[in-house]
């Protein structure tokens, strides 16, 4: 029995990369949810191969999953790779240049015959796994194919088949790696293949092999520990942006009693929301997958009209598609949530990379007056929230409200202290009640309560018939009118009526750091975790700096201008060129810091870091 | 549709109607569409609440207005899309979409193909003019080659669309013509539409007496309408004609006209109209001749109902598969979804 | 033989107001051509229904023509009403606020019967004809009908036809009031009628009647004359914006060489653009009337692929539409031309009234980090220059560029010193040359020249075979790339390439007033003219003011800033609720003073002025 | 499109291919149909500079980085509208459409709908593999009934389209059909779509193997291809089966499938197939039993040359435009044209 010293660490941070067909996805989800049981905190990152296929062991090719967990909070999924798990040669190479000096590379020889040399475009000859540079590094090659097959050998499965538990050796070694037991893992494998004996068996089989060969191993001396963090008591879960985004849509459905309506067109990388919720048909959920992107949020309009909690979805080459639909939204006043899952821009760009690209089409991408309030997630859990936010402020406020996420949130996953049903709180809607339609008193469709809002009249109900349309409307009665002065009315109604909901939000808090001082960094969507991350490491070396994440971005919360008044600067990060420096430049004519990076990927804590520092040495 | 919803005190077409003043121009086809729908609706009874008028733009889209019932005035082109939607949320409601032969064939073609195979429970009524009244007199997807319009002083160089060979190529479960000027007819084809369960498709000529006056005389004009319009009847032998003298067969699968009074063809060497059969609701729809070229024996342009046939519509199976979830999963749970299949706790 | 005075005016704005059917629109062009030939200075503003043409005699049928013209600059269409000519009671109703105190009407009478009473929506008994406040005008009754039909009892014409002669009438008697001779008119008649011998006739015989009534009627005792304004020398002729920016198209095809093409979809107020292109043909231009505004750019974007000027042309809810396709040709970097007459909003709004609707939308609307250049025009004349320098700009520097106008622009007309073509400066455009295809070097399309822009290599050039579309390019071979590092690069360059434009316009220059003092009013688009008078006005007061109206709206000309700088305060007029503030605030950190009219109607020149002369008075 | 750009030099299939490598999934039917592409130009002898490849989004529309030719990859749908722009810019051009069931029938349907009614001269191949494939695995509007798909787990409701049906209710002028997995037709359809003057409405059944394995199988392989494929060749009896035991009668106008092998039956009695007969080849768009629910004489899926006839393209149309305004009205001038009728001096 050979011995074998525990480490314990703070943080780690491991990249499983493959092809495509390694099921690194899979192999990260599992090592993730185990993560998680153990109450580490964490956060993950898969990057995928653009949409299309590209052939097995090619660069192209590469999928690759991080995650980064550890006994203190976790707010990125980490700058470098201090394990790398490459299951080819291609994987080797497009993942290196992101693993420290001094980190840890797990390899499978298997993956580096000359074919996959080949695909991975090395030069004739040349062999990474003899490349010197690996010195800088801790090396373990481990022939994964053969050794999976070895222990299957007894399998009836046929040799692709076999080969597919290739990850499960991985993953089983990582477990062993990381002081796990095998138990979550195994309960996912009895579940996942019930009923298909031979794959099970030959999964659990390979699992245990791989844990077995760390434990029996010479080359393995020792093993690692992270403990759990210390997270807020309570019960959690594992969650994505996306799936938070429709439990978010669900939950507001419940909760105002409304049944809900998703009309939407698949686009990258907004189609996972389409697919979950059309799984949901017993929460009386309906999906309409329509031919394009207007018909899509037609559909939701038409769904509005009669009285569901419509919703359309989307990413930016759609959005840009909708804008005359959502003018008409704005002009019937009806409730309509519009979510937006942003990609790289601009036209098809970057479909499959992230990018905070359409905050100003958000705001601006309409012919005429047309103010939408837009809300924001922050990460993966908050995109619960704030979904259901959005769709709050739409059915109270009898708006058009637009929803932005990203495919950072929307593919990233963190652990989630999901609320219980009874803590939501009800969303409280009254449609206008029916009467006699002979009482000769005609319905007055755009007489507005004290917050500006119209009545919600339903087709169907006795006395209330009516006709609303894309014309300018006239105040209270609603008909046609082309009166100049009632028209400069409504504008300013609309606007103001917009403006109005920054009575209904909470005024804007900071995430963390001094009420006044030097720095106040401002953030919106998925650049929270860096900045809250930067803002605590600078606040850890005595700076007086802040964090402010903004979720409401129309109208902003009411406080904001004075908080940010309150720092010598502000700086604002943005995976764009700079979108919400431009709108809050206009508002407050407060002369922001910009720090944009436009690459398809997260800002990095050190690039962050450095930035910030930098700039707080100026002051 | 076929359930009506009745209201239960007895309307009269007037009823029917609102207090905002008609903005068609004098003398526009519109206005007798609007009357016999009025007429239609009171006679069926259709309970004014229950009834959602939708549209897109055009002159003919702003019908809802003058309708005292619910109704939508919405975006060019994109009445289908709200219809779709709204059947979804209220599968009860009596929808009718109204729509132009630009609002619906061009910038709204693609949804009219879409929502016509979908086949939701609507009656469209496509009020065909053969040009853009709202924005005054540009050539539509229906008016005839080298068409002199505004913007094709030399005449335009499309190739018309056939409203309903293009309803039959997107497997519409209902396919009728009528005509402004036939109010019996228009009124029979609107009830029939009302009674189809499924997407109606109606095309119905309608004169634009400003930018394209007198386009279907031919058809719907005393003087000739006898000799160049074909009245479908189920059942019925396909004879026209000023004194009925015509009629037609189909020659091996030719329709070709034929002399009735010759003594060499009877009604009974005819082909009989079936509106369940497809394949002669193809040919029909090929009755297309430009009324401008007759040749001796062209063929008349038919009017009444094409083709139907009965498919589930869109919104039925949609709330079938609620149900069937609900029964096989079980009402949804809130807390279940939230906390999802694996969870820990943190002490 | 009554004797008659002769009056001296200095400025008169005269109102024709009746129904659709009676002419109205004829008669004030008619009127206008001839006003322009006594070289007056002169601006129109026609006021149409709402497109359906409602009933005759109703309110919502009226058609008004509103003319301003003097013997000194005039600059907008006039505030109020010196001479309102009413063919009927409803023309009169809507039309009567509209006219000072002490002004004159002159009324057709049997446009006042019971009929178009009831339809004028008068209390039955109520006659406007005898209502006293008619005491505050001069009012001169004439049975413009009946004696329309007395002049012509003998023309064989049916009634109907006669009674269109009506305008003919009134034309020929404010002929006779301003001292006119017929002549303009009768030419007029002679090549309109031209081969209807009846109704030419018709036409000519009541224009006389129209004359002599005034000329022997003992009613009326003067006449007036306006004299010629100080116009620059040279030869002009009158011009409506819409027409101007066919003739720019047209200009900027023959000086670059290149055929125009024309996809539009027809929209109020564009479609005249598409019709008078389509008229074109002996000039080479193509007009595509496609299935809706996507398809209409989308052909756009394949003839600029092509080689052709690429001009696609719509208005606001078109524009919404063009969204993602205009992100595609920014991608592509082709040239191609957007035009957005605006009208008002949001929704479909009011199609037929003016606003400033769509600055926002044009900056902002489009997914991702889409700049794209904007150019607007001043005024119906100025639109020639504007839309040639828009063209001009796409295909010099390779891009989407979208020119504003709006509806006020584009029906107003004014007088025109129409440029001969030889003083019009040519456009240098060259295509890539072609080369061997076996030469082994790859064809880069994405290399730029020292302006960032990149060669047009049109498909059918022999060794150029390339690739482009709407993924992120590789720089310099153009082949998809989803580098990191190569993002940012392409989207920093794709907006760098739009700056560097600055280079090449003119510096922004002042319309008049002082280098620096008190007040700037900046405006862009149609709100010219009433700057310009207003601002002429307060010069002559001795007020520090200055006007400069901006035409290159992205990128802004380089001096902009400093310009607005050297003004106590900068005011921003516009018909739209403070679009191009936002943007200045955004960019030049100045916190400008807003006027915002927002009633589908031009701002009046009292309004400005008070509003301005507050504003002086508390600096 | 009929004129072909010749090159000069005698060209390889593989001198149409481009040095990037291809990103389509291993085995994808895409291989297939590049490959004919490129053998069928090279045969052709088209100059790869005078070709242009023009396609929207999707795993297909990927098609034009990988041909050696100008091409350009646009935007979802809108494939159709460029090309437009592009015939009326460079009539000479050959110019080819890619396209897919989601580009070119849900979100461009419309943009279909009118390119094939105004007939420009481009060859449009339409891959359809009846799934959304680089969405990874959403139902397409082509997708059979009740398919369960990532958007559908309890199945799809929309009723399919029929894309051939389709395009002869858009008045299509060539429509033809083949698959990826039999090159020699592939490539003589190819060829028969650059043979034809005016718009080619190529349908090509393409296996996705990732999202929709096998879809076509039935029509495509080997062992059962023969008992339900149908092979269109002008002048030539409707044949098929195993053995060719199977014939296809219209009796009366209802086609029947009819054995040959009873005696009672003939190929002399055979429904003869005429491209050129718009009636027939409705009928034949009608062959679209759906393969899973085979009744015994269920109509097989015919593969070929539905239909052609002969329209002036509509870009000649718009050149004789041109030139009668020129010949009438003389070469545009500028300075008359800024002049207009009246102009006065300020002197
Ligand atoms: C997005 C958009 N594009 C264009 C228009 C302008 N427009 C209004 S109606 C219309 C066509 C009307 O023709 P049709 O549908 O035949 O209706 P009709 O007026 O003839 O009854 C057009 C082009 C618009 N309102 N919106
Ligand atoms: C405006 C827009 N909407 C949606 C998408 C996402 N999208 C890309 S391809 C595609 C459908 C692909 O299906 P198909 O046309 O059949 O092509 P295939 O991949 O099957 O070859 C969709 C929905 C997009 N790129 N742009
Ligand atoms: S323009 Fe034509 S269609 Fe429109 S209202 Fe007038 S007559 Fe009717
Ligand atoms: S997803 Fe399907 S269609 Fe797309 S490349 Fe892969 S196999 Fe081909
Ligand atoms: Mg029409
Ligand atoms: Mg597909």
């Amino acid at each position: 029995m050979k011995n074998i010293t525990k480490s314990v660490q703070e943080e780690v941070t491991i990249k499983f990369a493959g092809d495509s067909g390694d099921g690194m996805q899979l192999t990260g989800d599992l090592f993730t949810n185990d993560t998680a049981l153990t109450g580490s905190d964490l956060a993950t990152f898969p990057d995928f191969p653009a949409e299309i296929r590209a052939p097995a062991g090619t660069l192209a090719g590469v999928s690759g999953f991080q995650l980064h967990f550890g006994s203190k909070k976790i707010y990125t999924p980490g700058d470098t790779v201090d394990v790398l798990v490459a299951m080819n040669a291609a994987a080797l190479k497009t993942n290196l240049n992101r693993v420290r000096a001094g980190g840890t590379l797990i390899l499978n020889e298997d993956g580096f015959d000359t074919k996959n040399l080949r695909l991975a475009k090395y030069e004739a000859g040349e062999n990474p796994l003899e490349d010197p540079r690996l010195e800088d590094y801790e090396v373990f090659k481990m022939n994964v194919t053969k050794l999976t097959r070895e222990c299957l050998k007894d399998s009836p499965l046929g040799t692709k088949e076999k080969d597919r538990c290739k990850n499960m050796f991985v993953l089983g070694f990582l477990l062993w790696r990381y002081s796990r037991s095998m138990d979550s893992v195994i309960q996912f494998i009895d579940t996942k293949f019930k009923g298909k004996a031979d794959i099970q068996e030959a999964n659990l089989l390979t699992l245990k092999a791989g844990y077995h060969y760390g434990d029996t191993t010479e080359t393995f001396t020792t093993t690692y520990e992270v403990k759990s963090a210390p997270l807020d008591k309570g019960t959690y879960r594992s969650i994505m942006g996306n799936q938070a985004v429709v439990y978010g849509l669900v939950a507001a459905s419940q909760k105002s009693g409304l049944p809900l309506f998703y009309g939407s067109y698949p686009i990258t990388p907004a189609s996972d929301i389409l697919h979950s919720l059309s799984a949901l048909k017993n929460f009386g959920v309906k999906t309409f997958q329509a031919e394009d992107e207007i018909a899509a949020i037609c559909s939701a309009i038409g769904a509005s009209y009669g009285g569901n909690l419509a919703v359309t979805g989307t990413s930016g080459p759609g959005l840009a598609l909708k804008g005359e639909a959502m003018g008409l939204a704005l002009m019937l006043e009806l409730p309509l949530l519009i979510i937006n899952i942003q990609r790289g821009g601009p036209s098809t760009g970057l479909p499959t990379k992230t990018e905070q690209a359409d905050l100003l089409m958000s705001l601006y991408g309409r012919n005429g007056e047309s103010p939408i309030p837009v809300v924001a997630a922050k990460s993966p859990a908050d995109a619960f929230e704030a979904a259901f936010e959005a769709a709050r402020i739409a059915l109270q406020h009898m708006t058009p409200v637009i929803f932005l996420s990203d495919g950072y949130i929307a593919n990233g996953a963190e652990p989630w202290k999901f609320p219980k049903s009874s803590d939501i709180p009800e969303i409280k809607i009254k449609f206008a009640e029916g009467k006699d339609r002979n009482d000769g008193i005609p319905y007055q469709p755009y007489l507005r309560d004290e917050n500006l809002v119209r009545p919600w009249a339903l087709p169907g109900t006795p006395g209330l018939a009516h006709r609303i349309g894309g014309l300018e409307k006239e105040d209270i009665t609603g008909n046609v009118s082309y009166d100049p002065a009632n028209h400069e009315h409504m504008v300013k109604t609309r606007a103001a009526k917009v403006e109005k909901i920054a009575d209904f939000i909470p005024e804007q808090s900071l995430e963390m750091g001094v009420e006044q001082g030097d720095l106040l960094i401002l953030g919106w969507g998925s650049t929270y975790g860096v900045i809250k991350s930067v803002v605590n490491e600078l606040l850890n070396k005595g700076h007086q700096v802040a964090h402010a994440q903004v979720r409401y971005l129309n109208p902003f919360p009411k406080n904001l201008g004075d908080m940010m008044r309150s720092y010598k600067k502000v700086l604002i990060p943005e995976i764009n060129n700079g979108q919400l420096a431009k709108v809050i430049r206009d508002k407050y004519l407060i002369e922001v810091v910009q720090y944009n990076k436009i690459m398809g990927i997260p800002i990095t804590h050190a690039e962050l870091r450095d930035f910030a520092a930098k700039l707080l040495g100026e002051i | 549709m076929s359930q009506l919803p009745k209201s239960n005190i007895k309307l009269k077409a007037s009823d029917y109607a609102t207090d905002q003043d008609v903005r068609w121009c004098p003398g526009c086809g519109d206005y007798s569409i609007l009357k016999q729908v009025q007429t239609v609706l009171a006679e069926l009874g259709q309970d004014p609440d229950q009834i959602a008028i939708i549209s897109g733009i055009g002159c003919s889209s702003r019908f809802p207005y003058y309708m005292e019932t619910y109704g939508l005035h919405s975006i060019h082109g994109r009445a289908p899309g709200i219809v779709s939607g709204l059947k979804l949320a209220n599968p009860e409601l009596s929808v009718w979409m109204v729509t132009g032969d630009g609002d619906g064939l061009s910038i709204g073609g693609n949804h009219m193909l879409h929502i016509l195979r979908r086949n939701f429970d609507v009656n469209i009524m496509l009020f065909n003019n053969q040009i853009y009244g709202l924005t005054k007199g540009q050539y539509s997807p229906t008016s005839e080659l080298h068409k002199k319009t505004k913007s094709t002083p030399l005449g335009s160089l499309d190739h018309p669309v056939n409203p309903l060979a293009f309803a039959m190529g997107s497997d519409a479960t209902f396919v009728a013509r009528s005509m402004d000027r036939d109010p019996k007819h228009l009124q029979e084809m609107l009830k029939r539409s009302a009674e189809h369960k499924g997407t109606s498709f109606l095309e119905i000529y309608q004169n634009c007496n400003i930018f394209n006056d007198g386009a279907f005389f031919t058809f719907t004009d005393k003087e000739t309408k006898k000799a160049t319009a074909l009245f479908l009847e189920q059942g019925k032998p396909l004879i026209f004609g000023q004194n009925d003298e015509l009629g037609i067969r189909l020659d091996g699968y030719k329709p070709t006209v034929v002399p009735l009074n010759e003594g060499e063809f009877s009604a009974d060497d005819l082909w009989i109209h079936d509106e369940f059969d497809m394949y002669k609701a193809q040919f029909l729809t090929r009755f297309f001749d430009d009324p401008n070229h007759m040749s001796e024996y062209y063929l008349p342009r038919p009017f009444g109902v094409f083709y139907q046939t009965n498919r589930p519509t869109y919104e039925e199976m949609v709330f079938e598969q609620l149900d069937i979830a609900r029964k096989s999963q079980g009402e949804g749970n809130l807390d279940k979804l939230l906390a999802g299949s694996t969870t820990w706790e943190i002490q």
